[in-house]
């Protein structure tokens, strides 16, 4: 039997958390919240998300890093001259650069951490999803077996929402 | 690694400024010597003129008995050259023989070398430099000649030093003292400048260079130039406008 | 969501009726138990001894020298440091408008008072200090006129301080005014107490018009505080350090020097809050909050020291000129590198790699430890930059330094006594204040709580802070 | 926060995509004017590149002239952006919402122009690949690290893709409005560039921590940036002026002086051009004002210490520096309006709670605050050139050619350019930061006054 993804859209917060309740009634306590505006995690009570984010900074800085000396080296071993009395592999020079280096892995892949956690791109299709959303209303997304479609989507309308799309996962 | 590379010799001067008389004799020879383009009346309003080597005067005491004293400038050759580690392409660096090369090719002009450079005697191509017909065929042949956009200086008129080296190799004996000569040297009438390897010790510049005349101009700024200048012996020489630094 | 740490933990408010607040507050010195009275004994103790080892000082050497009051100097400049930055904490929340600073302003402001010992240590210091002219220094003295400034440095110097001591305590007073007159009107307070705390609440009576004066004075007070304590760090840092140093022009040195003092600050009043919340049983006023806000603070500041000190070294580095190269010798790489190594320990990298996770900056240990560490940070700093510059051996007025010293400057008994002293001695004053001063102001608590309660987001219990103009 | 605007979803939509959605016939008229401009600067770049950099006005000693000015002053202005969103994001200030991005896109584009202007500034401008970049295997040229000048471009580079990558993650969500409001072309673009965006619980708290994580990361680049610039000038031991240990904090701090102004007179010119009096308050600037305050106070105490520091030597050097600097002419006239506008009118002006609350003096006083430090770099870079060693032979002075003054012009009007654009093609305000700022605002009953209060996450 396949599985459905049911999405209903309500215009107040309210009615998303009432809705999100009677789910949790009904034991499906993994459904997904759509919305607009970045509320505070928990506020309808969904389950709290795991990342790994904060991985992404430490690889990229040590990758960044290493390149950074890699080239601050090479260049004055491959082609030594003096310049100025200073020292072949001038240290403070090659840190000054090697920081740089660090920085830009760390926010290159923090950048690519963030698109990744949150699994984008997302190339296929958007639905279940409704324009709607992007003008304030919430959208309550859930997953269910086909016979269950009905139970659910009548939950999402006592709950008076505007919309419920049915869409095959 | 450093010091290894920079064993073999380091060319120096001695500048008497006693002797020096202010002639000019010196920025002529270097000028036809090296191919450095013709100052014309334009170059000096906008202080673009090239003069490899220069007579600064400056003029000492009031009028009536107003001295006038005269400083032959040019490129100091320094080990901690300053103007070496600014460049970021390499243009300019410190060869084995301590003198400070400038790299036509490379020079991309930043012109960081010049503001880095204590001595201003670093000169930059504003312009195409241009000949006029009659000079053509006076331009020397062993000197490259620079366009317009890069950095240029004094070179110890390196390819007299390249020629004398060949030249001794061919007759296959050692380089002595005063083999070579650069072209203010062999132009200055009352010997006032004297060039050498600093290297030896019996050479005529690093018995000179001992002298207790003897100093280095802007020493507090930790160039350690490889040009020693000769103070003037005048028993009427005040302190003003010399700097005293200790 | 904002700090992006999950959104499960304890929300800490204040939430008491206003009497309880006064009644702890103002009843919480009598609290304080055996452990207090010990250790104001021990400080007692040491502080004396301090003074013996003061007189052995004169005894020995007199003032004609300056070099054997090198680590009195160092000492001096460490309290004054630590203690009059620790006010910032008081007065950068206020004019930021954050309540997170309302339990500890009045732990931060009572520091000031470490100003009076400051003055009093100060006078043999100036008595060693050698004359300006001769010497490059920021008085610009026989420079440009004839003797001018007169009697710069140590008048000039001697006023600022004054200047700083009376600010720093208008500050605490002004700030302690309402809690005063609230002792005052407390009727346990016995008849001559309640006089002496009469006559410092200057008849307060709360009235508006009383209330918007006193605002005024915080912002008027701490801003020209904070002005004042800038400078007179810089300029103690140039007479007593970088004008002894011939042909030093290191410009981003009192800048380093200021900020080393913050950092310090910022750091005592972790550490005192610290001890207030655990041994002064006052959890229900300072909350882990508190330590949370001010130690982003602190790490600010201590990357902020490594990037100052950074700053002036690679240009030094770069510049390679004789007193350059030999003052890299001075300050970092010559005797005194290991002093310095342990400085980039205790002053940056610690710092770092402890704040850097909000787990430690949430917690309270976490912030007063890297509080005490980055205090002992700047004692070695003080010995390190007061003493290499007091033991120069060419005294020479010149444009160049040409030596630098072998060997670190080493104390003997009488330096170890005073250092040991003048520490013990500000304790010993802050312990005693606090006997008569509420360590936190309860007015100020009283007013937070207006301002602050939790309520739910729908399913999410959140705090609200409410933010008057 | 007073004068808050209640208002829905939907209405902040319609507000803030408006420059968007619709089609004005100014932004083609701006657009033109700057583009002209743009041009007639490119003609003189190209007459510089074909004739020599002798059509510029520097000379010896003097070899560094207007357009390294202009290149500080535009990498200072580009601190604004990180300053404010970055900061204030961290210090979790309410009042950061509408200017977060405005900032962020001010520092893209004013980077963007500052790092064409060392290039504009060379002698042989065609060759100045391998100053960047070590590409050439074959004749081994290779990048000297232990130059300044190739500190600047990795600096630069780190700051200028990590902005760029900045505001891009940042902008996503209100692509995403874009997308759900837009048809044909410019859906299919918006599509693509909202990366699938639906904005499910999980995206965003990604989002915010996103946020939060990269203000971390940038702000230690955002300081070098400037301080390496800096080192351009501090390290250089043969100009007296300018070998100074301060002048990396100085820069810096310098910079944010004049980069938030810059964000005060764009948010200003916003909230007159698009009518948006809701969203960008008198609130907003008085903060702003506050921020600026201290800010300059801080970097005038650096710029005591640094000027002191010069007569503290009484090297007969730097007093002549000094001298030329605030002395004789044209130093001394320039040193008197740089100090009055950098400083001394507005900051007094900004102490004044009803200039800080009207757009207006804001708009005039923060435009001050950048003349002055223009002239402020000019101050410090040229006499410091003109009076550069005790050789008092070849002391000399520097005077802007046309072509300079062109390429000065030009890249203003690149800056706004690009600017406009921008906001023709996303919400200059984000959207999204605006609305979870409704969410969280909240009210505390005092007796009978009601005070704004926020839901804030601890």
């Amino acid at each position: 039997m396949t599985n459905k993804s049911l999405l209903g859209v309500f215009q107040e917060v309210d009615e998303a958390v009432a809705a999100a309740d009677s789910l949790k009634e009904k034991g499906i306590d993994d459904f997904e919240v759509l919305s607009s505006t970045p509320y505070p995690e928990g506020v309808f009570g969904e389950k709290p998300s795991h990342h790994k984010l904060y991985v992404f900074p430490f690889i990229g800085a040590l990758l960044g890093f290493s390149v950074a000396i890699l080239i601050t080296a090479g260049t004055q071993m491959a082609y030594p001259l003096v310049t100025g009395g200073k020292p072949l592999l001038a240290l403070p020079s090659m840190f000054i650069i090697c920081y740089e280096g660090t920085m830009l892995g760390a926010i290159l892949f923090t950048i690519i951490g963030v698109v990744f956690e949150s699994r984008l791109p997302r190339l296929g299709k958007l639905e279940p999803y409704d324009t709607k959303i992007t003008e304030g209303y919430i959208g309550i997304g859930v997953t269910v077996p086909e016979d269950d479609v009905d139970k659910i989507s009548n939950l999402f309308k006592e709950a008076n929402a505007t919309d419920v799309h049915v869409e095959a996962t | 690694m450093v010091i290894q590379e920079r064993t073999e010799k380091k060319y120096g001067m001695v500048v008497d400024i006693d002797r020096c008389s202010g002639c000019q004799a010196c920025v002529v020879a270097c000028q036809s010597e090296n191919n450095v383009r013709i100052n014309d009346e334009r170059d000096f309003l906008q202080r673009r003129a090239v003069q490899w080597i220069r007579i600064e005067r400056y003029w000492e005491g009031e009028f009536p008995n107003a001295k006038a004293r005269f400083i032959p400038m040019f490129c100091q050759h320094c080990d901690d050259a300053p103007c070496e580690p600014v460049c970021p392409v390499y243009a300019t660096y410190h060869n084995n023989e301590g003198l400070n090369v400038q790299v036509y090719n490379r020079c991309i002009g930043t012109r960081f070398c010049a503001n880095n450079d204590p001595y201003n005697v670093r000169f930059f191509n504003y312009w195409e430099p241009v000949w006029p017909e009659s000079l053509r065929n006076q331009l020397n042949p062993d000197v490259s000649i620079r366009s317009r956009g890069i950095m240029e200086k004094c070179t110890f008129c390196v390819q007299r030093i390249r020629r004398a080296g060949r030249d001794a190799k061919k007759a296959d004996q050692q380089l002595t003292d005063g083999d070579i000569n650069p072209a203010c040297v062999q132009a200055c009438p009352t010997d006032a400048l004297v060039f050498g390897d600093l290297k030896d010790e019996n050479s005529k510049v690093s018995i000179l260079k001992n002298h207790e005349r003897s100093y280095r101009v802007l020493e507090h700024v930790g160039t350690s130039p490889s040009v020693y200048y000769l103070k003037k012996v005048d028993k009427h020489a005040t302190e003003e406008g010399h700097e005293v630094h200790d | 969501m904002t700090n992006g740490h999950g959104s499960h933990h304890v929300i800490e408010i204040t939430e008491k009726p206003p009497l309880e607040v006064n009644n702890e507050l103002f009843g919480w010195s009598s609290t304080l138990g055996s452990k207090y009275r010990l250790a104001i004994g021990i400080t007692g103790i040491l502080f004396l001894l301090g003074i013996v080892g003061f007189i052995m000082k004169v005894q020995q050497n007199g003032f004609s020298d300056y070099v054997p009051w090198a680590y009195l100097t160092a000492a001096f400049g460490f309290v004054m440091l630590f203690a009059m930055s620790a006010p910032m904490l008081a007065i950068v929340p206020r004019l930021a408008r954050g309540h997170w600073g309302r339990p500890i302003s009045r732990i931060a402001e009572l520091w000031a008072l470490i100003g009076i010992l400051l003055l009093i240590v100060m006078i043999p210091l100036l008595l060693a200090l050698p004359e300006a002219d001769g010497r490059n220094t920021f008085w610009f003295v026989d420079k440009y006129r004839e003797g001018w400034p007169p009697g710069a440095p140590h008048v000039w110097l001697a006023l600022l301080m004054v200047g700083l001591v009376v600010n720093g305590i208008a500050l605490l007073w002004t700030a302690a005014i309402p809690d005063f007159a609230a002792i005052r009107d407390k009727s346990i307070s016995s008849g001559k107490s309640a006089k002496l705390y009469g006559k410092l609440a200057l008849g307060w009576r709360g009235t508006k018009r009383q209330w918007r004066s006193l605002r005024a004075s915080h912002g008027v007070l701490g801003a020209l505080y904070f002005a004042t304590m800038v400078w007179s760090q810089t300029m103690i840092n140039y007479d007593f350090s970088q004008s002894l140093i011939p042909g030093m022009r290191d410009s981003i040195f009192p800048a380093w020097y200021v900020i080393s003092g913050l950092q310090s600050g910022v750091g005592l009043v972790l550490v005192t809050a610290y001890i207030a919340r655990k041994f002064g049983n006052l959890q229900d006023y300072i909350h882990v909050n508190q330590f949370w806000s001010a130690s982003k603070i602190l790490l600010a500041l201590s990357l902020l020291w490594a990037y100052f000190w950074w700053s002036g070294f690679i240009v030094y580095w770069y510049g390679k000129t004789e007193t350059e190269k030999n003052i890299i010798d001075l300050f970092w790489f010559g005797a005194y590198k290991p002093m310095f190594i342990l400085n980039m320990l205790l002053n940056f990298f610690i710092p770092l790699i402890f704040l850097m996770w909000n787990r430690v900056r949430k917690s309270d240990w976490g912030p007063a430890f890297v509080g005490f560490i980055v205090i002992l940070g700047s004692l070695v700093n003080c010995i390190r930059i007061f003493t290499a510059a007091f033991s120069l051996p060419d005294r020479a007025i010149g444009h160049q330094l040409h030596t630098v010293p072998e060997s670190i400057m080493k104390p003997d008994l009488p330096d170890v006594l005073m250092v040991s002293g003048i520490i013990s001695g500000a304790i010993l004053l802050y312990l005693i204040a606090i006997r008569y001063i509420p360590i936190i102001s309860a007015w100020e608590i009283r007013e937070g709580m207006l301002y602050q309660t939790v309520r739910y987001l729908h399913k999410l219990p959140l705090k609200v802070i409410g933010k008057p103009d | 926060m007073q004068q808050r605007v209640q208002k829905t979803e939907r209405e902040i939509n319609r507000d803030l995509l408006r420059p968007n959605l619709t089609l004005q016939l100014r932004f083609f008229v701006v657009v033109g004017v700057c583009a002209t401009i743009v041009a007639m600067a490119g003609g003189a770049l190209a007459y510089a590149i074909i004739k020599g950099v002798g059509v510029y006005g520097v000379n010896r000693p003097v070899m560094w002239g207007f357009i390294i000015v202009n290149f500080v002053f535009w990498v200072g202005i580009s601190h604004a952006g990180v300053m404010l969103s970055a900061i204030l994001r961290l210090a979790q200030a309410e009042w950061r919402r509408p200017a977060t991005r405005a900032a962020e896109v001010l520092t893209m584009f004013a980077l963007g122009t500052a790092a064409l202007h060392p290039v504009l500034h060379t002698g042989r401008q065609w060759r100045t690949l391998y100053w960047v970049f070590p590409y050439d295997f074959g004749r081994g040229i290779w990048p000297d690290i232990r130059s300044p000048f190739v500190w600047d471009p990795s600096a630069i580079f780190t700051y200028l893709s990590g902005t760029i990558m900045f505001v891009f993650i940042l902008l996503v969500p209100d692509i995403a409005v874009l997308r759900d409001r837009t048809t044909g072309i410019m859906h299919k673009v918006y599509t693509v560039a909202a990366l699938g965006w639906r904005g499910n619980s999980k995206q965003w708290q990604l989002q915010l921590l996103a946020g939060i994580l990269l203000s971390a990361l940038i702000l230690p680049v955002f300081v070098s940036v400037h301080s390496i610039v800096s080192w351009d000038f501090a390290v250089a031991i043969a100009v007296e002026g300018w070998h100074a240990t301060i002048f990396a904090p100085y820069f810096v701090i310098g910079a944010v002086h004049s980069g938030v102004a810059s964000v005060i007179t764009f948010l200003a010119i916003l909230r007159w051009v698009f009518r948006w009096e809701d969203y960008i308050r008198p609130t907003h600037f008085d903060a702003l004002a506050r921020l600026m305050v201290i800010v300059a106070t801080g970097w005038f105490y650096f710029l005591v210490i640094d000027f002191g520091m010069g007569f503290y030597t009484g090297e007969p050097g730097e007093i002549a520096v000094r001298y030329a600097q605030m002395g004789e002419w044209p130093g001394n006239m320039l040193f008197i309006i740089f100090i009055t506008t950098g400083y001394f009118l507005p900051i007094p002006l900004w102490l004044l709670k009803n200039v800080r609350q009207s757009p207006m003096l804001m708009f005039w006083s923060s435009l001050f605050v950048n003349i002055g430090m223009w002239l402020e770099r000019y101050i410090l870079i040229i006499p410091s050139l003109e009076r550069k060693q005790s050789l008092t032979f070849t002391w000399g002075h520097y005077a802007p050619s046309p072509i300079e003054v062109m390429l000065v012009i030009g890249s203003f009007a690149l800056v706004t350019l690009g600017l406009v654009t921008f906001c023709k093609f996303f919400p200059i305000i984000p959207m999204y930061d605006v609305k979870e700022g409704k969410v969280l605002e909240q009210v505390i009953r005092i007796g009978k006054i009601n005070v704004p209060a926020v839901f804030r996450e601890e």
